[in-house]
């Protein structure tokens, strides 16, 4: 049973978004002007592209990010079963997260964590 | 291959200019700083005025003094008595006649009212461009205090056309010396709550300490007036240099700070309105017996030129006005406090980020319709 | 500085210059020309010390444009006004003193927008407050358009 | 008592019973659907009252209070106001994504929703990997955010986009790390075996002071992630007008608003959940009398007591602060929070390890 409820959520989701915005289509009025249609920039039309090559800091955090997020998803099975298993699981551990530390102090070093 | 290289050269090129105003919520009036971006830092920054320019100037040039009175609180509205005294004064020396000290006292009293009310919505208005959405309602619960103090003796609340060459336009309200004393004993409990919400939080010190940094010297040579450039330790307040009204009568100090930074800036003003209080408590009871309108023909400036400097909330106020003798001035210009403190923006923000953009801007507590004029 | 040593200074400077006859400043009245050196001695003179520009303007008077410098020094706390009378009507023009004064770069755009006076040397002189396109200025007293309201 | 295993069982039953299995399927997924619809409605119109409410109190004012008693239908009325508003059409944006960015916010809240146990029984989902599965899909909201921002073709809105992202990635390491904490302590990542674990005291007293650590973490991670002040850097309406959500009206606005809010319940009850033992009701030890009389308090109370405190607090944090700047807020996150996320992780195993918990 509990397989089909996961795509009933989804489905639920989409069925409300999907139908709030069809009623609005047909129930709100809806006048297109040549102004209207403006991206808002404070009453200034815009001057240039918006779809630039944007600014390298907001990738630099995202490729760290990206390591350090594939190393805390090998971290949730060791957590799981570290009751368990014991003295070694926490040993193991600890040389993962003391590699894991060091490679956050070598980002940290080499300036990666300062926004410019 | 050479398409491509030519390619990327223009989008080195490529400036992110970004319209901050003249419909932003942070520029608090028809402002547009036009920026330019790279990522989230500022590159430099133009600002654009002009968007609500009256030609209150040129106006005035066919009002008579007392008509273009009334022009004069449209220009910075938030201290709107200070204006009025201004061109108030600046005729009276015209005319070479003086006020009884009843009226110097209680001009006085109204300016510094004024003055507080505008660093309370100064207040309010920063803590809202930095985020903090609670100091606004702060700001403004106390300055009704304030405004209710006002509309009972001149009737109106914002723009009041209390003071005019001469005199004022009536007598206190029999209420107002109790209502003054009033408020100062409420607003001294209520002002290190200020302090509590805001100037020891943590995010606002780190948001605003060494940030947008003018130097002495830049204030100087840009004219940045008022507590803006006392925040840089330019020593500015005309209420210490030319005193005037009832100045001459009373102790208090002129506030500055040698860092001139946004939070310099933002500690000038909170502690200027504890002098404020300072001085309100030894005027609001020994206000003397006297007229309250001098009994003059006709209040028109002899042939001549003539100068008058006061110190608004936001910096130095200047009335030049060249008569021919007739009713009305040949020229009347005013120097605003904001139009100087505007221009130096690009300088003190380069190389921030866009956030400290609204911050500075915040800081330097710029009125739009003063600028613009 | 007294008003008659600041008078003194500028009078040897500026050997031509007039003393004006207001009584709140001392008021000296010299030649566009000469505008931009006693600017620049007046300020980067150790006695004077007029660093802080406080007001620049222009005033339509019969005999012609007057420009108005007010100075003050903020060390010395002593007050100068110079006045500089532009006699051409149609197209004034006068050195820009922004060069030694910052401040002065935008209280000459608001002159130039309003009254039409022409500052040379200018870094950016464009008009601040009109629309680009906007035709006469303002200030001027025989300026006219289809707006202003004959008393 | 209170187990709420039985009446699900039986409505399935009775529908198994009276239906051939197509139809009793599809006739549960419709009543899921309804019910969790009708939660989720109820839900985030109430919590933009309680917002409402809650910053007027802290602003000396009175809120909403002309719609209803106490103003309790101003937030349908807005709905109302907002569904019957104009879609502006932006020109030059990227229309299919423009359109398919709220369906990706309320997709991920929904389906988050759906696996938070209210009491016992009472869960839509229970799976073996839920912390991981909402941790997976609460972080799929800010696909939506970023989406959003980029197809508007507004300058404002990129930026929101892009700050949006920075922010969210980051704190989502220390959200993912401090429930991590947490795991180790449970030695399990379902839900209804987190509160199970949880019988003879939370995990926030239980796990003595690194419990604590972790849940002070995961509060502010929480806030940043759901881009609430002082962290609401993607909207910054001093700064960006508002955000990556500008060129947004009518309803497709309102589903970015109501899924802030919903995000923000998904943070308050898996904090609940995880470190203040869920629908169990508060008990001292060796204390029977008062241990008995709080059993009769109904888990569901308990569940949104807690809940509703986490709320509170995290509102607290919105109306008191100012707002922080990006390189502050991924400083905060790299150089204060992940460090000693690490280092407490190690010190839990260590606790745990030595058996020192309770």
């Amino acid at each position: 049973m509990e397989s089909y409820h996961l795509l009933t959520l989804f489905l639920t989701a989409v069925v409300l978004v999907g139908g709030a915005i069809i009623f609005s289509y047909y129930a709100a009025p809806y006048k297109p002007g040549t102004v209207k249609s403006e991206p808002y920039e404070c009453g200034i039309p815009t001057e240039g592209p918006t779809w630039i090559q944007f600014h390298v800091g907001y990738y630099l955090f995202a490729i760290i990010y990206l390591i350090f997020d594939v190393e805390t998803v090998f971290l949730y099975p060791w957590a799981v079963v570290m009751r368990e298993v014991g003295l070694s699981a926490f040993i193991e551990v600890l040389i993962f997260l003391t590699i894991l530390g060091l490679g956050l102090l070598y980002a940290w070093k080499k300036k990666a964590l300062i926004w410019e | 291959m050479e398409e491509t290289l030519v390619d990327i050269d223009f989008k080195e090129k490529e400036e992110y200019i970004i319209n901050m105003g003249p419909q932003h919520p942070s520029t608090h009036g028809v402002l547009r700083f036009e920026t330019c971006l790279q990522g989230e830092k500022v590159k430099y920054i133009i600002p654009h005025c002009g968007y609500i320019h009256r030609g209150i100037e040129k106006m005035s040039e066919s009002l008579t003094y007392p008509q273009l009175l009334h022009l004069t609180d449209r220009m910075d509205y938030l201290s709107a008595h200070i204006n009025n005294e201004a061109v108030a004064l600046c005729v009276e020396n015209a005319m070479e006649v003086e006020v009884s000290d009843r009226v110097k006292y209680i001009r006085t009293i109204l300016a510094e009212l004024s003055r507080i009310a505008s660093h309370q919505l100064w207040w309010s208005a920063f803590g809202m461009d930095l985020g903090a959405l609670t100091t606004f309602f702060y700001g403004l619960r106390d300055r009704e205090k304030i405004l209710d103090i006002f509309e009972e003796t001149t009737g109106s609340r914002l723009i009041q056309s209390f003071i005019t060459p001469g005199g004022l336009m009536a007598d206190i309200h029999p209420n107002f010396q109790r209502r003054v004393k009033e408020f100062i004993t409420y607003f001294r409990k209520k002002l290190p709550e200020y302090d509590q919400l805001l100037t020891g939080n943590v995010i606002f010190r780190e948001r605003t300490m060494g940030i947008g940094y003018m130097s002495k010297e830049d204030a100087i040579d840009f004219a940045v007036t008022g507590p803006s450039g006392r925040g840089s330790g330019f020593q500015c307040d005309v209420r210490k240099i030319a005193p005037y009204s009832a100045y001459p009568f009373v102790q208090f100090n002129e506030i500055t700070y040698t860092e001139g930074d946004t939070y310099h800036r933002y500690l000038v003003r909170m502690k200027e309105m504890w002098e404020s209080l300072n001085i309100l408590e030894q005027l609001v009871d020994n206000i003397p017996q006297g007229e309250i309108m001098l009994n003059l023909k006709a209040i028109k400036a002899p042939k001549g030129e003539y100068y008058q400097r006061v110190e608004t909330a936001r910096g130095e106020l200047g009335v030049y006005i060249v008569s021919d003798g007739a009713p009305s001035p040949a020229r009347i210009k005013y120097r605003s406090p904001n139009f100087s403190n505007l221009f130096i923006i690009n300088k003190i923000s380069a190389n921030h980020k866009i956030a400290d953009l609204v911050a500075i801007s915040g800081s330097l507590d710029l009125v739009i319709p003063d600028i613009d004029r | 500085m007294t008003r008659e040593e600041l008078t003194a200074f500028v009078l040897e400077q500026v050997p031509d210059m007039k003393a004006g006859t207001n009584k709140q400043f001392p008021e000296c009245i010299v030649n566009a020309e000469q505008i931009n050196p006693l600017a620049k001695a007046l300020k980067e003179n150790a006695i004077t010390k007029m660093d802080y520009l406080f007001c620049e303007t222009a005033a339509d008077r019969k005999d012609g444009f007057h420009m108005v410098y007010h100075l003050t020094s903020s060390v010395h706390k002593h007050n100068l006004m110079l006045k500089v009378i532009l006699t051409d009507k149609v197209n004034p023009s006068i050195p820009t003193v922004s060069d030694v004064w910052h401040a002065a770069e935008f209280y000459e755009r608001e002159i130039f927008d309003l009254f039409g006076i022409r500052f040379e040397n200018h870094p950016n002189l464009k008009r601040i407050f009109l629309e680009d396109d906007w035709i006469g200025y303002p200030l001027r007293k025989d300026y006219k358009d289809d707006f202003i309201l004959e008393r | 008592m209170y187990d709420f295993s039985p009446f699900i069982d039986s409505i399935n039953s009775f529908f198994t019973s009276n239906f051939s299995p197509f139809w009793a399927s599809v006739l549960l997924m419709l009543l899921l659907g309804v019910a969790i619809l009708a939660f989720y409605a109820v839900l985030g119109l109430y919590l933009v009252y309680a917002e409402r409410k809650i910053c007027a109190r802290m602003q000396n004012r009175i809120g909403p209070n002309r719609v209803g008693p106490l103003g309790l239908f101003q937030t349908i009325a807005d709905l109302i106001k907002l569904l019957l508003k104009e879609l502006i059409y932006i020109r030059n944006a990227d229309g299919f994504l423009f359109n398919i960015a709220p369906f990706i916010v309320i997709v991920a809240s929904i389906m988050a929703i759906g696996s938070i146990p209210f009491a016992k029984g009472l869960q839509a989902i229970d799976l073996n990997i839920g912390v991981l599965y909402i941790l997976a899909i609460s972080s799929m909201g800010v696909i939506g955010v970023l989406i959003a921002g980029w197809a508007s073709n507004s300058k404002y809105s990129v930026i929101g986009a892009m700050r949006s992202g920075a922010q969210v990635i980051s704190y989502e390491l220390s959200v993912g790390l401090s429930l991590l904490c947490m795991i180790v302590f449970a030695g399990s990542m379902q839900l209804s075996d987190i509160i199970t674990s949880q019988q003879d005291g939370w995990w926030l007293f239980k796990g003595h002071i690194p419990a604590f650590i972790a849940f002070v973490i995961y509060l502010i991670a929480g806030t940043a992630e759901t881009n609430r002040g002082p962290f609401d850097l993607a909207e910054a309406e001093s700064e960006l007008t508002a955000g990556f959500h500008t060129e947004y009206s009518g309803i497709k606005f309102a589903f970015f608003f109501l899924a802030e809010y919903m995000n923000m319940f998904i943070i308050a009850a898996v904090a609940t959940t995880i470190f203040l033992g869920g629908w169990l009701p508060f008990h001292i030890y060796n204390f029977t009398a008062f241990n008995t009389v709080m059993d009769y308090i109904p888990p569901v109370f308990w569940f949104f007591g807690k809940t509703a405190f986490i709320i509170y607090v995290m509102m607290w944090f919105k109306w008191t602060f100012p707002r922080l700047r990006i390189d502050q807020l991924l400083a905060l996150e790299w150089k204060y929070l992940l460090p000693i996320n690490l280092l407490n992780l190690v010190l839990i195993s260590f606790l745990t390890l030595m058996k020192w918990h309770f």
